[in-house]
């Protein structure tokens, strides 16, 4: 596998072999605290290796041990496993404590995204003050995505890396009950009846935006 | 896994939130976030399915609640009193036969809506409660302790075109005369040189001097040789000068030019 | 042997199996800010624990990975293997173009080979920095020739074969010669008085590369 990449990129020199990658993905993941993006892995490992199946590799190797390889959006990282968190009392970082509307905040952006602040204050019922949003800013939890097509452009705003490293998420798709909440339909961005507002054709639920959105 | 231990946790709170809730109607109104916040915690009393909820039953509550507050003397926020407003309307649609003169939306739409509201709100405060339950990073699972940083080096290389080459050459080519490749070393007087000669000369001379006394000997005779001299001469008495250990000065045009030793 | 332990000790629970401990202390040592002791393990784990024998076993298994289980002190830590230390370094390159004296001396080493360092001295009129031959050395474009039969046998400098690479000549001899760059616009028009310089003899004929090389 790795052979037909050598081939296809015609590099000058063979890429170590794959056990050697795959201790080569091993160190670097070690060594950082933060997930490391497949691209950077590449820029940093000698040319022509084949990082994602040295990481598939990695990854096996790691099951069941107090390590673990997990893969963060287009990043991956190593862990603890989860259930050996009683140990580690003495590392926990004592978080801030989020509001209930910062809470629920963040879980309408990580199920709706991309969403609009109007939208947000639509499905909570009451308006967004600014330093909720402010927050999960700054914990880098949310970020702004792109903007809405509807008229007035609203900014929209989407869940972080961060976001799916801390929660142990491989992507925004596994949310936990994403599936069964879009089939009842509780993810449908649904007008009020008799709303003539001028979106409304343009506005289909936002679930095309949605499956986009999950997709990357 | 997380999400069994989840359901656990969540039946229990659930009820202790139902109790605190009732309590909550009564004595604090400001404990509710706005009005929808206030209608999903009436729709539980009802104890049904979201998507049962009866929305008559729940406006005749939320009005009934409205009602008591004002009794009660307790200033309600805008939006609480606008929704009130908008569910006695509501009501009145539910209960009254449709009237097929009427424009907009019929009351069963309205009920369906808000229902839906509701039961949106109701399904994000359980993915939030979810969402926390989570394994955390830096709670349940941890980063690496001593990351180790990634070394940005920084690697300069130079390069240089032909054309880069070529020019240089012709630069220096063209700077002085061109001359067959000999080697005429011997008629040159460094910068160097001269230096070597004047500093242990210039602390003696502490009246002025003319450069030309400094002149290395055998270097007066031949015109190359004493023009190289002459012009390392002078720029290491002007080194001189700039480093503080000597005066220069020039009387005249072409007049000679003297030295002495600067004293501190 | 960790049963052992435990019957000396009269826990009332068993120690977990040592597969288990190992876990335990391969997920303590990567998520620990410091190395830790043994003690420190000890305390943190399930009563009866054979942490010393977890140590080893987890050493083992470590054992030519990317990532080592070291020893610093009375205490533990894990590392990346120190082959792989250059997969920890992010590197950027930035051209520079090369210094007008480089330049110079490059131009009279590759024009007048094999010239010791006093005779660039006497081309370019000025002296040449230790730091100028230095740098040329360095990038392999001048290597050290035979040294001179004169007095001191001073030793001389060449081109080197990469530096023809570089600038795509075949031979040193493929230079332009002072013709060419007068022709070329290059040189003042000034017909050198004297002699002809010895490059220009052997210069000649190298006119099909000539408008090659000038087109870099």
């Amino acid at each position: 596998m790795s052979q037909d990449t050598d081939e296809k990129e015609e590099t000058l020199f063979e890429a170590p072999p794959i056990a050697e990658q795959e201790r080569m993905c091993e160190a670097i993941l070690f060594a950082s605290a933060e997930p490391v993006t497949v691209k950077e892995m590449s820029a940093r490992m000698p040319h022509g290796c084949d990082v994602v199946e040295a990481l598939v590799h990695l990854r096996k190797r790691y099951e069941g041990r107090g390590v673990q390889v997990i893969k963060v959006g287009e990043a991956w990282a190593m862990r603890t496993a989860p259930d050996l968190g009683f140990l580690m009392q003495k590392e926990t970082v004592e978080t801030r404590k989020l509001s209930r509307a910062a809470i629920e905040t963040l879980a309408i952006v990580a199920y709706h995204q991309p969403v609009t602040r109007a939208e947000i204050e639509e499905i909570r019922g009451v308006s967004v003050s600014r330093g909720t949003v402010d927050q999960l800013l700054e914990m880098e939890w949310i970020r702004f995505g792109r903007r809405k097509m509807t008229p007035g452009r609203p900014v929209t705003f989407v869940v972080t890396q961060s976001f799916l490293d801390h929660f142990g998420l491989e992507s925004a798709r596994d949310l936990p009950g994403l599936k069964e909440l879009r089939s009842a339909g509780l993810l449908e961005n649904r007008p009020p009846p008799g709303a003539m507002s001028p979106d409304d054709d343009s506005e289909d639920g936002g679930d095309t935006d949605q499956s986009d959105m999950f997709e990357d | 896994m997380s999400e069994d231990l989840f359901e656990e946790d969540q039946t229990e709170p659930t009820r202790v939130a139902d109790r605190m809730a009732a309590e909550a109607l009564i004595v604090d109104v400001d404990g509710f976030e706005g009005p929808l916040d206030l209608l999903l915690t009436l729709s539980r009393t009802q104890k049904v399915d979201l998507r049962k909820v009866s929305v008559l039953q729940l406006a005749q509550q939320y009005l009934a609640f409205v009602e008591r507050a004002k009794q009660l003397r307790i200033e309600l926020a805008a939006d609480y009193l606008v929704m009130a407003a908008w569910l006695a309307f509501l009501k009145s649609r539910l209960l009254l036969p449709p009237d097929p003169t009427e424009e907009g939306p019929s009351g069963e739409e309205l009920a369906a809506h808000l229902a839906f509201q509701l039961e949106r709100l109701q399904a994000m405060r359980e993915q939030a409660a979810t969402l926390m339950a989570r394994d955390q990073l830096g709670r349940d699972f941890f980063a690496r302790g001593i990351p180790e940083d990634v070394m940005r080096v920084k690697r300069v290389t130079y390069t240089a075109t032909l054309l880069d080459l070529m020019q240089g050459y012709a630069r220096i080519r063209t700077k002085d005369e061109f001359r067959p490749y000999i080697m005429d070393r011997d008629a040159v007087f460094t910068l160097e040189q001269a230096l070597e000669r004047m500093r242990p000369l210039i602390g003696f001379a502490a009246t002025w001097t003319d450069i030309a006394t400094y002149l290395p000997e055998g270097f007066t005779s031949d015109p190359a040789r004493l023009r190289s001299a002459t012009a390392s001469t002078f720029a290491a008495s002007l080194e001189l000068v700039k480093e503080g250990k000597a005066e220069i000065r020039q009387e005249d045009t072409f007049a000679p030019i003297q030295v002495r030793r600067r004293d501190r």
